[in-house]
């Protein structure tokens, strides 16, 4: 079983060279930090920077700049900063190769779920309705199932929907899964040490398993 | 044509732009009245109008209807509008910063219209570009897209998404000048832009006023056209929501 | 009756103090040499500078600083450049105060033509129905009649139209007239030692006469 | 957050960002075959993409679409290729100066869309902000609107129009990095960054070519995602159509 980071770890192995990345808040914003050697990846942060860099040194934070989490960030040599308009554009417009994001539930045919709790969790959907609809390549980073042990990963989503249709791959604690283009949750890799049988157990939805299942490799 | 003349007339008026400097807050905000709509710029605390939000707080405006991305914290930015009860309604993409508001929300006590980031940002632009209304693929198949007209181009659902309509938009730049020409720094540009451009009045408050010529032309993000009074702000706090740092 | 510069000077007294005006080529950008003294005004050239200033010195022409008439020009201190959706953009979210153009012709109606004569002239529409579509007070500046002799102020335009019911004033070498709401065209001024009847003979639309009719002051 | 470790693997790889270096204009240019759609920056001589421009022409290219505000001039700019016959098509909004442009448009060698320049303009910022389409007032009751779905808000009617879909954009700047980044100069920034966020593939020929980090995030107008392929460009010629001067 992983943690956060073993899942920032196996989703790093997704991200290819030159490629445009948005992370999303979480567990995708730790993926930066297990990118393999050699791997060139400019992210996006979609309140208006494309270059984003590590957090700043004590003496050199700035509050005006930030990304999309409000944490303090920096700028890498050659980042361009733009209004939200053309932040959205550049997603809208598909220059995004991948997005990574979390999520409360994700449904067998791609449907995410992951901005409202109807009665009692308010926050909205800041920019994810945006890139869910528009992402070129989309992971879900998440926990397999929610605190109450219900299985994140179901038939059909009953919170609201964020988007339709539109996940290609999660990978959670237990496993990489895709979403099969008829819909299912094809099962693609095991995490160490879990058994098929658990991740059968954690998800509510179809799962499908196609000869062996390899162990991931991290 | 005569060009000694054209020469002329233009030397004799070097400054031909249109002032828009108006003393501080308390007057820019002063024709603000009860029940208005106003865009507020920023990303979270990043980029907000601080100034103008304190001299509305000041002035004792009520039952404004508030568009903009977030809805600050408990006792910064917007937040200070919401703690006093001075929003009638709040419509932003996120707002998951704010205690008060959510407890105002889930009692009814406050009307929130929650849209897509990208869709508050092109409602906006939409406004400054004189298109009445954007296509957007950003909410199809999900409760967003309840009541409104959608269509498929090239085999892609989009929602139909009219441009916002703002009595007065109040952005916050890094640096302006007495024309109204618009300089934002980093990410503290996000939304600032745009809402400039949307409002009715656009009030812009910023860091370091100057005189027309000291800004490059070309390094100009909000042209002066768009902006009717601007003044220099003072005091900003800029308070950071999440300092992180490495070592 | 008034030359050229003449039609300018007239046209300038319309400019009012604190606006943005985008002047089109020909008699149009000779208005700018009449403005009076403090008249405060920023011009807009659509390709994409607010405070275009005078032609260069010699010494200080720069091929990439130019009016939408191709025309090497200087910016004004407080001027700002930008890329043609936005100088669009500001055109037709109605920022622009005054637009003055020439016209081929124009109807009593306010309908605009003056971009194309079929099997003759192609040039092209330019920013010209973008202008007219937006703009919130239209100024034509244009001699009465064409070189063949005929009216250019008519009850419907034979050529093609650059926009419908657009047209608030015109200025010829004859007259000032106004369209009327309801359509035809109201004679305002006369040309320094032009007759009514003049005008009458070189308007080939409707004329509408209310009372005296005061000469130009210029 | 393992913030040390974040830290780290940024330090061990400065450069980040996405080089999209090509040696000169045939290079850029080697891919485009006959039949493409060009989408060509400048207003007027203003601008354009001179190198690329002669690139193609060397190239051979034939039977292009080209979508360009104007045609250039009888023997420069997009009037090179015209002389040549290269261009099946062309988009613009205003091609007075060009003689032969004329007399192949009134022959019917050249299939001409003549439409309005704000039209032009926001039909490749859709593209470049995946907007299908975009209403606009221009050309509303003209021969423009024939075949156009139009529609009525607020009383006023607007055009459908839809965004452009180009195989390549070609763009000139002033200066520009290896990671794509794009600063215009004046007037010459036109219909550039408008194009080179439209085409499947970007072209951008620069001025002047710097590193990553020599250009201030702030100023840039066209983020590096946009522009695949950049080069300095060498040899500008810069024609004046119009040199005017005042005494």
């Amino acid at each position: 079983m992983l943690d956060k980071e073993g899942i920032a770890k196996r989703i790093a192995k997704e991200v290819k060279n030159n490629t445009y990345v948005n992370l999303g808040i979480g567990i995708p914003t730790l993926v930066a930090n297990y990118l393999h050697e050699g791997i060139n990846v400019c992210f996006q942060s979609e309140n208006g920077l494309l270059g984003v860099g590590p957090f700043p040194k004590e003496y050199a934070v700035d509050p005006d700049v930030i990304n999309a989490g409000k944490q303090t960030i920096t700028a890498l040599p050659g980042a361009s900063s733009f209004d939200s308009a053309m932040s959205f554009g550049m997603i809208h417009s598909k220059k995004i190769d991948l997005t990574i994001l979390g999520a409360m539930e994700v449904s067998e045919n791609g449907d995410i779920a992951n901005w409202k709790i109807p009665g009692k969790m308010v926050k909205g959907m800041g920019g994810a309705m945006d890139l869910v609809a528009s992402a070129k390549h989309i992971i879900v980073a998440m926990q397999h199932v929610n605190k109450a042990g219900e299985s994140k990963l179901l038939a059909k989503c009953d919170l609201p929907l964020t988007g339709k249709n539109c996940v290609k791959r999660i990978v959670t604690e237990l496993a990489v899964i895709d979403i099969a283009p008829e819909g299912g949750f094809v099962l693609i890799e095991r995490a160490p040490g879990v058994s098929i049988e658990q991740i059968k157990n954690a998800t509510a939805g179809k799962l499908l398993i196609n000869g062996d299942i390899p162990e991931m490799a991290l | 044509m005569k060009k000694g003349n054209f020469d002329m007339k233009f030397n004799n008026q070097l400054n031909t732009m249109i002032h828009k400097l108006v003393t501080n807050a308390a007057a820019a905000v002063a024709d603000i009245t009860d029940g208005s709509t106003l865009m507020l710029g920023g990303f979270g605390l990043c980029g907000i109008p601080e100034n103008c939000i304190q001299a509305i707080l000041e002035k004792g405006t009520t039952n404004l209807t508030c568009i903009s991305n977030n809805a600050g914290v408990d006792d910064f930015g917007i937040g200070l509008l919401l703690q006093q009860k001075r929003v009638k309604k709040m419509i932003s993409s996120y707002v998951g910063e704010n205690e008060e508001f959510e407890r105002q929300l889930l009692s009814g006590e406050l009307e929130v219209e929650l849209i897509p980031q990208g869709t508050l940002a092109f409602r906006c632009m939409a406004a400054g570009y004189g298109m009445p209304a954007i296509y957007t693929p950003a909410g199809v198949g999900t409760e967003v897209a309840a009541g409104k007209e959608s269509r498929i181009f090239d085999g892609k659902e989009y929602l139909l998404e009219t441009a916002f309509n703002a009595d007065f938009a109040i952005v916050k730049a890094w640096k302006g000048d007495t024309d109204g020409n618009l300089i934002f720094k980093s990410t503290a540009r996000n939304f600032n832009p745009l809402m400039a451009m949307a409002g009715k009045i656009t009030i812009a408050e910023v860091e370091e006023l100057v005189e027309p010529g000291m800004l490059d032309p070309d390094q100009i993000h909000t042209p002066g056209i768009y902006v009717h009074r601007i003044f220099e702000g003072k005091n900003y706090e800029k308070r950071i929501e999440k300092r992180t740092t490495s070592k």
